[in-house]
This record gives C-alpha cells, structure tokens and sequence, in this order.
C-alpha cells in the first residue's frame, strides 16, 4: 500500500514535471491557462494521496483550497481577463522552443543532483518529489525569463507557486495551516493586483507587450 | 680681550683694503687689454667724488630705497669681517658660521632686488629679477663648496676649517678640486665679473647688477659701490680660507700675525691678477646661458661633496 | 498585550482609511493611527527593557533585543513620514497629481503596509515572516504604482514580478527549512517557530540548511536590494510618492535584511562554519561596488539616494556576514541611523522636488538661497549618510572599516575605492544642488522639516553618544546573532 | 568627567574647547556683525591665548589624560595631553591669537547672517584642530578630523556662488575624505580587536613588520592627503585662495600641521617597530614636494595660490625632516634624530607663524584694493606703509634669511643633514648629500618667490590707478599681523629657548633631546653639538648689522653734507615711465619658467609680430592633473558605463540575473 501510493505520488510528480514542461513550450495563452489548472488538478491529487497515506487530516484542508484556489478560481479568472481583454486568441513568439527545451532538461538534472542526497533522507514517498518540485519551480523561472507578454508571465508566477505547493505537500506533509492560508490569501490578492494591472496596463501602453516597459534603465 | 682687538683691526682693516682689491683688478684687466688704466686708486676717489655730490632721489622712492645701501653695506662688511683673514680667534666668527655666512649674503641680495624694484622702472625689475635668477643658483653652489669642506673638518664654523686645513697634517683632498672650481664661477657670479654680468657697461640686454642700481647716487651710490668692493674681498678671503689657508695665524699666536698679514697681501696681489686674467680671457655670456653655467658650478660642489663621501667610507 | 496594540491599530487603522481615506482629515487620521502605533510600540519597548524577551499568544509572536529596536525604529520613522506625508500629498493633490481615490488608496494602503511590516518582525512564525513579507511587496506594489503614469507602472512591475519571484525562492527555503526541522521537532505548527527552531538549530540537517540558506538569501536578499537582485529597487524608489521612497528605503530593507539575519543565524547554528556569512559579505561587498559605480552616472535625485540605499544595505549586510560582537553591532548601528537618515533626505529631497517641478537634478539650484531650511537640510542629511562625523552614519562605518581592516584586510580596498566613489558622485550632486545661484523663487508654503531635524538630529546624538540601554540592546542582539 | 580635584592643564585645554564652541554658537545666534566682529573673534583670540599658556606650561609636565562619557559604548572619548599634543596645541593656540584678533578687523563689512555661520564654522574649525591634537582613541581622532575637515569646508565655500571656490570646496573635501578613509584602515590594522581603540593599546600592540610598513603606508597617504604632499597636493591650490584669507591662513598655517601631527604620532608614537625605508620614502617624498612647490610658486601670478604652493614647499621641507628622523631613529642614531625632529617641530612652528602673517597680510591686500592678480597691484608700500612693514617681516621670514626664525630651522635641519654621514647603507650616504642640496636648491628659490611676491605687490608703481584709494589696516589686523611678526622675529633670535620647548617632545618620542648641548653655552649661542663644530648666535648677528647701519648712517651723516633732491627716476634716461614697463609677474617668474619648462606643463599665447592689440598670456598648469587625476576620472567613468549596462530595463534579462545567481550559488554550495 505505501509503496504503491508511493509510485502514484512519483506518477503525479512526473506529470507535474511534464505539465511544466508542456507550459514551457506552449505558445498559445489560453492552453497556457488550461495547462496551469490542470498542473493545479495535478496538485491537488498527489495532496490528497498524500494525506491518505499519511493519515494528515489537514492536508485534506489543503487540498481542497488547492482545488478552489489554483483549479477553479484563477483560471476562472484568467479566463475572465482573456475576454475582457479580448488578448484570448493571441500567440506570442518564444525565442528557439528547442533551446529552452534542452536548458530545462538541464536544469532537471540539476535539480536533482541537488535534491538527492536530502531525497536520502526523505521519508518514504519524497524520495524523488523534492527534486521534481525544485526542478518545476526551476522551469517556471526559466518559463518567466522566456515569456516577452505579461499573462504568460504571471501565469509562470502561478506556476512557481504551484511547484512549491508541491514541495510543501510531498515533501513535509504540507505546512502548518495557518501559514498554508496565509499563502493562499496572499496568491489571491495578488492576482487581484495583477489583473488591475492589466488593465491600467492595458489602457497605458495599450498592449500587454512587455517591451513597452522598458524606459527605467541607465542611460 | 686680545681676541676683540684683533677683530676691530681686521674689521678696519678690511673696510680700508676692499676699494684697494676693485682698483688692482681693474688695473690688472686694462694692462692686460693694453690699457694704461685709472690707476690701484680709482675707487677710492670716486667714493671721494660721490660723497661730494648732492643725492637725487626720485619721486616714488620709498624708505625701503633709502635705507637699502646702509643695510647692504652693513651686511658686507661683517661678512668680510667675519672671515679669518690674518688670524682665526675671531670673537664674532662662533655667532655665524658658513651657513649663516650665506645667509648673510642672500640677504643682502634679497635688500638690493627689492630696492632695485622699488621704483618701478624698467631696468630695476629687470636687473632684479636677472640677480634673483643668478643667486637662487649661486647660493646653493656656494653652500655646497662651505659642506664639502665643513665635511671635511667636520665643522661649519669658518675658524674650525681653516684651523683643521690649515693646521692639521697635509692631505690631498680630491673632493676640494671640484668644489675650488665651483668656488671660483660662484665668486664670478656673485661679484658680477665677466662671463655673467659686466661691471663696466651699461648694456641692456648685459647688465645685471648695474641695472639694479641705476637709481642711486651720490652717498647712495658710494655706499653700494664700496659693499660690492667689500663682497669682493669677503669672496676671495673666504677662498683663501678654503683653499690656501696658508698662512693665516692661528689663535693666540701673535708671532705670526704680520706673517699672515704679509700672507694676506701677496694672495690678494696674486688673486686679483688671476681674476681680471680670468675676466680678460672669457666672454661675455647670454643671459640665459647664466642658468647653465651657475647649474653646472652647483653640480660641481655636489659632486664635490659625493666624491668626499666616496673617499670618506 | 502591546503586540496586539501594535499589529491592530494600522490594520484598524488601514480599514479606516479605506473608506474616509478621501476625506479632508484623512491626512490627519493617518498620523493619529501612526503614531498610535507608535506609543504601544515605546511601551513595548520598556515592557522589554524591563522584563528582557518573550512571546506571546501561544507563542506565534515572539520579542527579543533584536527585533523590539526594529519595531520601535519602524513605528517611529512610520510616525513621522506620516507627518511628513500630510502637506507633502496635499500639495500633490493640488497640483493635481492625485485623485481622491488615489489618496484614499494612499492612506490606507499605508497603514496597511506599516502592519505587514510590524507583523514580519514580531511573528515567531517563519511561515508568517514569509506572508507578511509577501503582503508588504503587495502593498508597496500598490503604493508605487500610485500616480498611475508609464513610469510608475512600468516600475511597478517590475517591483511585483522581482520581489514575487524573490520571496518564491524564499518560500521554497523555508519549506527546506520546515522540511529539516520536522525531522527534529516532528511535524505541526511549532517547526517553524524561531524560538524552537534556534533552540534545536544545532541538530538541524547542514545539507538541507545551506540548501535552503541559498534560496532564502537570494529570496530575501532580493528585496534587501543585495545586487545584482537589486534591479526593481531604484526603479521603485524614484517613481513612487517620496513618502513611500522613504518608508521603503528606510524599513522595508531593513525587515528583509532582518529576515535574512534570521534564518542565518539557524544556518551558522546547523553547519558550525561560516559558509552564510561567507555569502553575505560576498553580496554585500559587490552591492556596495557596483552601488558606487552605478552612484556616479544619475541624473534624477530620487534615484541616486535609491542607490545609495543599497549601497548601505550591502555594507550592513557585508558587516552582518563577518559577524562577531563588533561588527553585528556596528550592522545593527547602522540599520538605525540608516533609516533615520535617508528617510530625513528623503523628506528633504520631496520638498525639494515638489518646489522646482522636477527630479533632474542640474534643474535643482541653489536651495539654501531659496529656501534655507530645505538646502540645510539636504546638505546635512547627504553629508551625514555619506559617513561624514559626528554623525552616527559614522559611527558605524567606523566599526565596519576597522573589522573589516582586522579581520578580512582584502576586503578594504574595495571598501574605500568604492567609498571615495560615492562620495564624490553624491557630494558634487548635491552640492551644486544646494549651493550656487538659481533663478526660482521661494516655496510658497512652509515645508514640514520638522522631521528631517528630529531624525538628522538623533542621527547626530547617534555619532556622539548611544544612550546604553540601547547599547544594551544591540549588544544583547549582536550576542543573539553572534 | 574624571578630572582630578585640581585644576590640571587638560582640563583648560578642553574648557578653552568648549569655550571655543560656546561662541561659535553665540556667533550663530547673534548674526550680528558689530558684535561677532568686536566681541566674539577678540574673546576667541582669548581662548587662544589661554590655550597657548595651558600648553605651555603643560610641556614637560606630567601627562594627564580624561575621558568624557561621549562617544562609542565601550570606546568613549579619550583625551590625552602629552609633550607632543602639547606642543601643537601651542602652535595652533599661538598662531591663531593673532589670526583671530585679525578677524575681529577683516569680518567688519561682512553681512550679519552670512558672518554668524562663518562665525560658527570657524570656532567649530578651532576646536577641531584642538580636539585632533588631544584625542587619544581612534574614534575621537577620526570625529575631531573629519569635523575639521567639514568644517573648513564651509569655510572655504563661504563664497558658494562662485563656480570655481565649489570646485575646489568640492575637491578638498574628497581628497580629504579618501584620506580619512585611509587613516580609519591604518587604526583598524593597529587596533587590538574586540573595538577596543584606544592609543594605549595601540602602543602595546606588536605588529609584524610587514603590518607595521602597511600601517606606515596608509598613515603617510592618509595624513598625507590633508597636508599636500606629492601626488595628493591637487586640493591645496585651489582651496586656500578660495577661502577668506584669516582662514586661508588658518588651514596653510595649522592645519596642515595637524597632519604633519599624525604623521610623527602614528610613525614614532604609536607604531614601535622602525623600517629604514619609511624615512628615506618620507625624505625623497618631502624633497619632491618642496621643490615642486616653490618652482609653481615662482610661476604664479595669484598671490594667495603663490602662498599655498609655498606652503607645499614648506610641508615638504617638514616631511624632509620626518624622513632623516625616522632614518636616524631606525639606526639608533637617537641623538641625531632629535636633531632632525627638533629642526622639523621647529620648522613647524615657524610655519604657523610666517604663513599666518602672510595670508592674512594678502587678506589687507584684498581688502583695500578688492585684487588678488599681481599683475594688478604694485606700489602699495607708500599707501599702506605699516602692512608693508609687517609683510617685510614675514616675507624675509619665509625666505629663510638670517636673523629671522625660517633661517633657523633650516640652518638645524642642514646642520643634521651634514652630520648625517656614518649611517650603515652607503647608497643612504649617498643620497644624503643630494637631498641636502636639493633643500637648500629649494630654500634659495623660496627666496626668489618672496622677492617676486614682495617686490610687485608693495614696491615699484602700482599697476591700476584704482590703487591710489588703498587705505591702510585698521587696529584689529594691526594686532593681528604685530603679534604673528612680532613671533616671526623672537621665534628667530632666541632659538635656545625654543629648542628648549621642543626638548620634552623629542625626549618623549625619540629619548634623546637637543637643548642640554645646545644652551650648553647659554642662551646666547646655538651649538646643536660642540661649539667647535657648529654655533649660530642670531640675536648677536642681529645686533651686529643693526650696529652696522647706525655706525653707518653716523659716519655718513658726519661726513656728508647731507643735500638731498628729489626728481623723476632716471631709468637710463628714458623719458616717459609708465608703470606697465616694470615686470608683471609673469614677467618676474619668466626664467623660472624657461628652466624648469619641463616640470610645469606651459601653455603661451604669443602674439604675432603685426597684432594691433598684441596681447602675451602664459600659464603653468599642474601635469600631475593630466597625468594623475584626469585618468582616474576616466576610469571611473568607463567602469560606471560599463556597470550602467547591467540596468539594462528589460525586466527578463533581470529575472535572469537572480536566476543565474540562484543556480551559481545552488551549484557553489553543492
């Protein structure tokens, strides 16, 4: 039974990976969003598991605000934005996919190199999960390097949080709650600010193009 | 007691034989120009004559003008009575040694500038500036000539050198050479003979010392006439000290005074005619050829004193 | 008790404003919330003072030496940018630079972010420390963004994507954290408590704690402004009100950099070497460099003193990173006067700003013709925080330099290459700032220096003599620290 | 504060201190000239002359120290007066008698507001100067000299509308500042760790030679920088002509000196180990420095830029003296490194005095004739007849001429220069020889620049006709300049009673003094070894030309009819004289210029043959600046481009800097 929840855990972990990866290559915005509830879907599983497993009741809590949180309620918002900005359909243009692709796998390696010898210790089923997580927030950084328009950008963000949730999750059986809501408080008004962002941005520039917010440098 | 009248007589003394000194070497440089010249004594009776004639003084001349030749006098004549001459007990020599000696001349020279540029004329900041250009060589030369001897006895008081050389047993001394030869283009420097200044003209584009007194006259002009007579003197004396200190009596010593004083004048016949030969057989410089000329007496001295050091350890 | 006080007045406070923040005496409210704030922190303060450190509310609020002059600093300088604040946005809203709205946001958000602040240095909770740091960035992001022109949105951004991603870094290396600690203290809510967790910190796992250590330095460090993390800093000092310029130059580094000593002194703890003060002093000695150099190119004022901020954070942190009693003391000395006085600049400098119309400084001439008290002021201010004695800037970068001479020798040169370079890139700036001829005229209104004296003025007593009960304090912290 | 029951002399020192600063802030309150100027700058030469005595009759007392409960937690202030501090604390107690009974008179026309600041800075400046000579921990030391270093800067941009007086304010302060840094390293390398900075410790603390040299070093850069020395002299020109002249003559006259304090404490005081090399640095540095600062001097043509070069020349010839000390110190030669200290404090002293009377006499200048170009000057000596006289003082004084006192020290500092021979390294005995004639190249050409700088200020015709309004000073500068001449000439007539004052400093600092074989033939004649080896009586030099004027004058007045007229100068017989046919003083340092051509980077406009209004301009520009500090601030400047790069302002190259930095630093700690 552990050991099987274990694998499942180790399943979802490579999905997450896989998830990120998929973002990091995804030109078009609105499967970006899709990708990003379903890494939170992802999320919100290996959770549940995990509490099963491990018999942590307040995980069940976490899981479930991963679920409102990351699987429902921002991408709703997302979505919401899209229209009303009506930026739903546009694609923006990454620079050479198959690069990015080899600096992730890079970065994967390393995130493991570097995970390994804590994996040792780990408990049971985070042999391999806090690697996976450091290398998902690792790929959400680069995700962020590479993105030239706002929204991909913070979904990249988002992203980064969900690969901590991750680690917080898999590795140490989540979080004491009231740090876990604080979190999450924190995430949802800062989406809020974000999407008034948008659209002070919006209005500014007219465009979310990030290269029109490059004017503050020395000259 | 002894000692103070011995000062008094070499002070009287050399007041009454400086002119004497200027008139020889004039004399010597006419004979040796095929002049029949004006005669040892011609000094003398142009102080005679200046002393007669009424002053004139110009307008804008300030106190600073007027007091100068009293100032100067009175600075070349201690620095001539300063010098053992005839005999080294001299009570004033201990209260200035060579250093001092030098200062003495500098400010001398620093009085005459300043008064030549009191006036304001032309020639007066000219003939200032050119003797301020002269001395600022010169006296460090001269300093230089005073160490390596004062290296050598290990002293810069005057009496305590020539006692040492001339008293103490023979040495050749190497570094003495460079610093005689330095010695004597200071003295030309210094007493504005030829190769640096002219005495006997009044040539604009020549005249250093000349220029800076242009103004004065009568009582004035004897006065300054006299202390250059004076200078000259304390320079070849001082030479005789460094260089040829033969002679000169020692304290105490009375015997040997008129020796010495028979010394004296034979060195001072002998000097005089060396320098007018001297001025007779150099030209006249270009001014700005002044500079190399006293640099090279001044790296002569240094050298002097280096080669001292070298022999000495 | 008076934790409590101090955490729900600015939160009251923040609510408050949000609806009358519009209101004539909504300036005045302000004020009246800070210092309120101010008071039950003094009392705190004595309440410490006599009865040495403690926690409180089953622990989640924890006070020591260290933090209570924090806390006490931060009330403080809260206190009088408030003062400060109330003419300075009036005459931005009669320039018309500010709706009401704005000013509403302005105020409550001000409040708002004086309370995350406080929260971050009182809570035991690490977890907390990192939430209340996040709500800070989210405030400030609001605060920056205020007059809603390209610039400030632009720097705004920039200040929300840095610092969001900076404190990401940090949450994963307090998860690390959590994660070593459970080990040790089992699972639940006391694994991230301070006072657990420096208690144990010894048999905390080394390789998870430098681990982590990596990731909080660089999340914290980031909004410390260590370069080359410093990117948003001077973007968000210069385009902000100058009351925020100063808040945030002032006290919001300080909690991070705070934050930082924090989690370095668990990680001394576990690897028994000096891998972490390694690091900081690495950072903080190329902050201070790269600070200078980028120092002597500026044209807008705000944005100079924005460097010359990070310029003093890298020596604090420089100073935190050799540790021992004297230079921990000498960082927390400088902490203080910093705040202190580059708030008081700050203020100066807004005034300044205000009467000639513009940031660029070769349009700024001649102050102390014009207006006396301004020029004074700036003059003053900029020669105190350009280590210039009796004042207490001095103090500290005295202790710094001297360590430094003794401990780390290779490190001076840097020191002073780059302390000469700031010094001749601030000094020939402000002076043909506030000397020299100018053709505009005086400030029609009186300026509200007071503050600017009160701070250079304590900045002053600070160089000449540092009451002991605060000596006190900062000895019992540096022990803390170590 | 501790202080003993009884009235000790540090406790006057520090009350004189207070004193000092009480009035600045009266002065500042008060913003009212009659006052400031007829009762706060007198009652401050007060102080002054209260803090002279104090320091006088503390030399070769007991030492006594207090500590004051200011400063750092565990370091508090504290203050020491010892024979050293002592001795400087009279130079600058006695120096600035005279300068600040002087600006009692030269502040009269100054506006209230603007003279209550100044007013403040400078008796803050005062006691600064004072509290750097009494510090006896590093961090006093380090607020009394940047406090000093501030406050002189106010002083100097007094006048801040003028472009170029902030530059040079601006300048000085930088130069200074570096130079405190400097300082502040060499304290942290001798200090005993744990903050514990005092001197004492400092003292005790045995440092390997190579941190002892390193120490030097700093010391000697640090200290250095505020006293002018070669290359960091580059402020010096520039700030004290800026300066009002009273204070112009307080930073030429003592502050400098402070440095030159710093320099002896750390090098003998502080540090125990002595390197043969520190002196000969110091030496060849000093010798440099002087002949550097009286060749810029001669070409000048701005009297108080003339002045501050000379001061140059004048710290050089100090450092000179430092040097052969520590030389002599480093081969035990103890007796003759008391030689070579006494000649250097006597120096010193001397310089207080004769650039004090000096500046403040240029101040007169300005004052009546609102001139500070020679050019545009000449003949003040028939308008203001007791100035010329006084400046006659200084200038001879400065000159280095017997009887008066600049002559002393000089002949003491050669005196040890020739019996510097016997040292161990031949290459030193060597160099011995040429130093000696490069100092006394140097003080012969100082003679030229006093004739230069004399001669066509107050001699000859003046130059503008605006000059004929010139009026001569007023009671309180005549006090002022009497007192500071009045010094020039005792300083200079009586140098056994000075040795002897100088005794228990080198006593304290070297264990070997100079005035038992000095007076051992009385007080008239100066004797530094034997009697038969070297003896210098001013006051019967003195006495003797004095006796040769009047016998003179006596003898020429019984013989001469004494017929005097007056008519125009005869100049050769050329008619009409105009005073712009008398040299300018460009025309004056034209030679000086021709020779050393090399040293001054020249620039000359020379007008061609058929200008119709054919105009000469000649000017001598520092090289140093080209060759030193241009580059400098080139450099800076690329790497400051270079770094402004990095802000590049796309906000993804800065995400990828924390990114590169995350993964450096995952992968350093891996």
């Amino acid at each position: 039974m552990e050991n099987f929840s274990g694998q499942l855990i180790n399943l979802f972990a490579a999905l997450l990976l896989l998830i990120s990866f998929g973002m990091l290559s995804q030109r078009r915005v609105l499967s970006l969003i899709n990708l990003f509830a379903l890494q939170g879907l992802m999320l919100t599983i290996s959770t549940v598991i995990v509490a099963y497993s491990s018999h942590q009741h307040h995980l069940y809590y976490s899981a479930a605000l991963t679920l409102v949180l990351k699987v429902i309620i921002l991408p709703w918002i997302l979505h919401r934005l899209m229209r009303k900005l009506n930026v739903k359909w546009d694609i923006e243009t990454l620079f050479n996919i198959p690069t990015t692709m080899l600096v992730g796998i890079a970065l994967v390696v390393f995130a493991f190199n570097l995970a390994a010898p804590i994996s040792m210790m780990g408990g049971a089923i985070t042999k391999s999960t806090l690697g996976i997580a450091m290398a998902s927030v690792l790929l959400s950084f680069l995700m962020m390097i590479t993105r030239s328009k706002a929204v991909p950008q913070v979904i990249g963000f988002l992203a980064m949080e969900n690969g901590l949730f991750f680690a917080a999750t898999s590795a140490t059986y989540g979080m004491p709650m009231v740090v876990e809501l604080g979190i999450a408080l924190d995430v949802l008004v800062g989406m809020f600010i974000l999407g008034i962002f948008f659209f002070q941005i919006r209005e500014t520039f007219d465009s979310l193009d990030l290269k029109h917010m490059e004017k503050l440098k020395e000259d | 007691m002894n000692g103070i009248l011995l000062q008094l007589f070499q002070d009287t003394l050399v007041v009454l034989i400086a002119p004497l000194l200027l008139g020889w070497v004039n004399q010597c440089r006419a004979w040796l120009q095929n002049r029949s010249g004006p005669g040892v004594l011609r000094p003398y009776l142009n102080m005679v004559k200046l002393f007669h004639k009424d002053a004139v003084l110009a307008h804008n001349a300030s106190p600073m003008f007027r007091f100068h030749p009293y100032i100067l006098f009175a600075c070349m004549w201690l620095a001539a009575s300063l010098v053992p001459v005839i005999a080294t007990d001299l009570p004033l020599s201990p209260a200035v040694d060579v250093i001092a000696l030098v200062g003495i001349f500098a400010l001398a020279r620093v009085f005459v500038s300043l008064a030549a540029m009191d006036i304001g004329t032309s020639f007066g900041t000219l003939g200032a500036r050119r003797e301020m250009l002269v001395g600022f060589l010169a006296e460090p030369a001269l300093l230089m000539v005073f160490f390596t001897a004062a290296a050598i006895s290990h002293s810069t008081s005057l009496t305590t050198i020539v006692e040492t050389l001339a008293h103490k047993q023979f040495i050749i001394h190497p570094s003495l050479a460079f610093a005689a030869v330095a010695f004597i283009m200071v003295l030309l420097a210094e007493n504005a003979r030829i190769p640096v200044d002219n005495p006997s003209t009044h040539l604009e584009l020549t005249m250093i010392h000349e220029a800076m007194i242009l103004e004065y006259s009568a009582r004035h002009l004897a006065l300054i006439e006299w202390a250059s007579a004076l200078k000259l003197l304390a320079f070849t004396t001082i030479g005789f000290a460094l260089f040829m200190p033969w002679g000169i009596a020692e304290a105490g010593n009375w015997g040997a005074l008129p020796l010495a004083l028979a010394a004296l004048f034979i060195k001072l016949t002998v000097a005089g005619a060396g320098l007018a030969l001297l001025e007779t057989i150099s030209a006249k410089m270009r001014i700005f050829r002044v500079p190399e000329f006293m640099g090279t007496a001044f790296l002569l001295a240094v050298l002097g004193l280096l080669v001292h050091f070298l022999h000495g350890n | 008790m008076e934790i409590l006080w101090i955490l729900v007045i600015p939160l009251i406070g923040g609510l408050l404003l949000a609806l009358f923040g519009g209101q004539r005496f909504a300036p005045e409210l302000n004020s009246i919330m800070s210092f309120g704030t101010f008071v039950a922190s003094a009392f705190l303060t004595v309440r410490v003072i006599t009865d040495g450190p403690m926690t409180a509310l089953n622990e989640q609020f924890f006070v020591d030496s260290f933090n209570v002059f924090l806390v006490a600093l931060t009330a403080f300088v809260a206190f009088t940018t408030s003062l400060f604040s109330r003419p300075y946005m009036r005459i931005e809203q009669v320039h018309g630079k500010l709706t009401i709205n704005m000013l509403r946001l302005y105020h409550s958000m001000y409040q708002l972010f004086t309370f995350t602040m406080l929260l971050a240095l009182l809570t035991n909770n690490l977890g907390i420390m990192w939430v209340a740091m996040e709500a800070a960035t989210l405030t400030t992001v609001l605060l920056v963004s205020l007059y809603r022109t390209p610039a400030s949105l632009e720097a705004a951004w920039k200040y929300f994507i840095l610092c969001g991603v900076g404190i990401a870094q940090a949450l994963f290396g307090t998860i690390l954290l959590y994660f070593a600690a459970e080990k040790v203290l089992g699972a639940g809510g006391t694994a991230l408590l301070w006072t657990h967790l420096d208690a144990v910190k010894t048999q905390l796992e080394p390789t998870v704690l430098s681990l982590a250590f990596v990731f909080l330095l660089v999340g914290y460090g980031t909004k410390v402004g260590l370069a080359p993390l410093h990117n948003w800093l001077p973007d968000a000092h210069a385009e902000g009100p100058t009351p925020v310029s100063a808040v945030l130059s002032g006290l919001l580094l300080n909690v991070a950099l705070y934050a930082v000593v924090r989690s370095k002194v668990l990680v001394d703890g576990a690897l028994g070497s000096h891998l972490a003060g390694n690091l900081m002093m690495g950072f903080g000695l190329l902050s201070v460099v790269m600070a200078a150099f980028f120092l002597s190119r500026q044209k807008d004022v705000k944005r100079m003193f924005a460097y010359s901020s990070i310029e003093h954070m890298g020596l604090m942190t420089f100073a935190f990173g050799m540790g021992g009693p004297v230079a921990t003391f000498a960082g927390m000395l400088h902490m203080t006067v910093h705040s202190l006085t580059k708030s008081a600049i700050f203020f100066a400098v807004g005034h300044a700003t205000q009467k000639s119309g513009t940031q660029l400084m070769e349009n700024i001439r001649g102050l102390i013709t014009t207006n006396p008290t301004i020029g004074w002021g700036l003059a003053i201010g900029s020669l105190a925080i350009l280590g210039m004695p009796p004042f207490g800037v001095f103090a500290s970068e005295f202790l710094i330099i001297t360590t430094a001479m003794h401990a780390y020798p290779w490190t001076t040169p840097f020191l002073l290459a780059a302390l000469g370079v700031a010094f001749a890139a601030i000094f020939s700036r402000v002076q043909s700032m506030v000397f020299g001829e100018t053709t505009d005229e005086r400030l029609p209104h009186p300026p509200a220096l007071v503050p600017v004296f009160v701070h250079l003025g304590l900045v002053l007593l600070l160089g000449l003599y540092i009451p002991p009960y605060l000596a006190d304090w900062y000895r019992q912290a540096a022990a803390l620290i170590g | 504060m501790i202080f003993a029951s009884t009235l000790l002399p540090i406790d006057v020192t520090f009350g004189v201190i207070v004193y000092w600063l009480l009035l600045g802030l009266a002065g500042l309150l008060l913003q009212n000239t009659r006052a400031i100027t007829q009762y706060i700058f007198p009652a401050g030469a007060l102080g002054a002359l209260i803090l002279a005595a104090a320091a006088l009759g503390s030399l070769g007392g007991a030492v006594n120290v207090a500590v004051l409960p200011l400063g750092l937690p565990d370091l508090p202030f504290h203050l020491r007066l010892d024979a050293l501090s002592a001795f400087f604390l009279l130079l600058l107690g006695a120096a600035s008698i005279g300068i600040s009974l002087y600006s009692a008179g030269y502040f009269r026309d100054m506006p209230g507001n603007t003279l209550g600041l100044l007013c403040f800075e400078y008796h803050v400046f005062l006691a600064s100067m004072a509290l750097v000579l009494m510090a006896d921990d590093a961090y006093m030391f380090m607020v009394a000299w940047e406090t000093m270093a501030l406050s002189s800067y106010f002083l100097v941009t007094t006048d801040h509308k003028v472009p170029e007086i902030r530059q040079a304010g601006f300048i000085y302060l930088l130069v200074a500042h570096v130079g405190a840094i400097a300082i502040l390293m060499c304290f942290g390398v001798m200090q005993g760790g744990h903050g514990d900075y005092t001197f004492a410790t400092m003292r005790s603390a045995h440092l390997t030679e190579f941190w002892s040299s390193v120490t030097f070093l700093l010391a000697l850069f640090g200290f250095g920088a505020k006293a002018g020395i070669l290359p960091l002299h580059i402020w010096l020109p520039e700030a004290h002509p800026a300066a009002p002249s009273p204070v112009s003559a307080l930073m030429s006259g003592i502050m400098l000196k402070t440095a030159i304090y710093g320099i002896l404490r750390v090098s003998l005081d502080l540090l125990d180990a002595h390197i043969w090399w520190w002196g000969v640095l110091a030496l060849t540095l000093g010798l440099i420095t002087a002949l550097f600062g009286v060749i810029f001097a001669a070409v000048q043509t701005d009297m108080k830029r003339l002045l501050a070069y000379s001061s140059i020349e004048n710290i050089g010839i100090i450092l000179v003296g430092i040097g052969l000390a520590l030389t002599f110190h480093a081969f035990e030669k103890d007796a003759l490194a008391a030689l070579a200290l006494t000649a250097t404090l006597y120096h010193a002293l001397n310089h207080a005095f004769m650039k004090g009377l000096l500046f403040i006499g240029t101040g007169s200048v300005l004052h009546a004739t609102g001139e500070r170009n020679l050019g545009k000057l000449g003949g003040l000596i028939h308008h203001m007849p007791k100035l010329a006289l006084l400046m006659l003082v200084g200038a001879l004084a400065i000159a280095g001429l017997p009887p008066l006192n600049g002559f002393v020290s000089e002949w003491l500092l050669l005196q040890a220069f020739l019996l510097s021979p016997g040292l161990p390294h031949s290459y030193l005995n060597m160099l011995i020889p040429v130093a000696a004639a490069a100092l006394v190249l140097a003080s012969a050409l100082s003679g030229y620049v006093m004739v230069k700088f004399y001669g066509v200020i107050f001699l000859g015709q003046p130059r503008e006709k605006t000059l004929h309004e010139a009026h001569d000073i007023g009671i309180f500068e005549r006090l002022g300049l009497t007192w500071l001449a009045l010094g020039c000439i005792l300083l200079g007539v009586f140098p056994v009673f000075v040795i002897l004052l100088i005794d228990p400093v080198t006593q304290m600092l070297l264990g070997q003094t100079l005035g038992s074989t000095a007076a051992q033939t009385g007080w008239l004649l100066l004797t530094p070894i034997q009697p038969e080896r070297a003896s210098y009586s001013p006051l019967i030099l003195f006495l003797i030309i004095v006796v040769g004027v009047i016998f003179t004058i006596f003898l020429v007045k019984k013989f001469y009819h004494g017929r005097l007229r007056r008519g125009p100068a005869w100049d050769c017989g050329f008619p009409e004289q105009t005073a712009r046919m008398q040299d300018t003083a460009e025309g004056f340092g034209q030679p000086i210029r021709q020779i050393f051509e090399p040293f001054l980077g020249v620039t000359r406009i020379v007008p061609s043959p058929f200008d119709k209004k054919p105009h000469y301009h000649g000017e001598s520009r520092d090289r140093l600046w080209n060759l030193l500090y241009l580059p400098i601030a080139r450099v800076t400047e690329k790497i400051s481009v270079m770094v402004g790069k990095l802000q590049h302002g796309r906000i993804h190259v800065y995400l990828l800097y924390s990114f590169v930095t995350l993964l450096a630093l995952l992968a350093f700690i891996r």
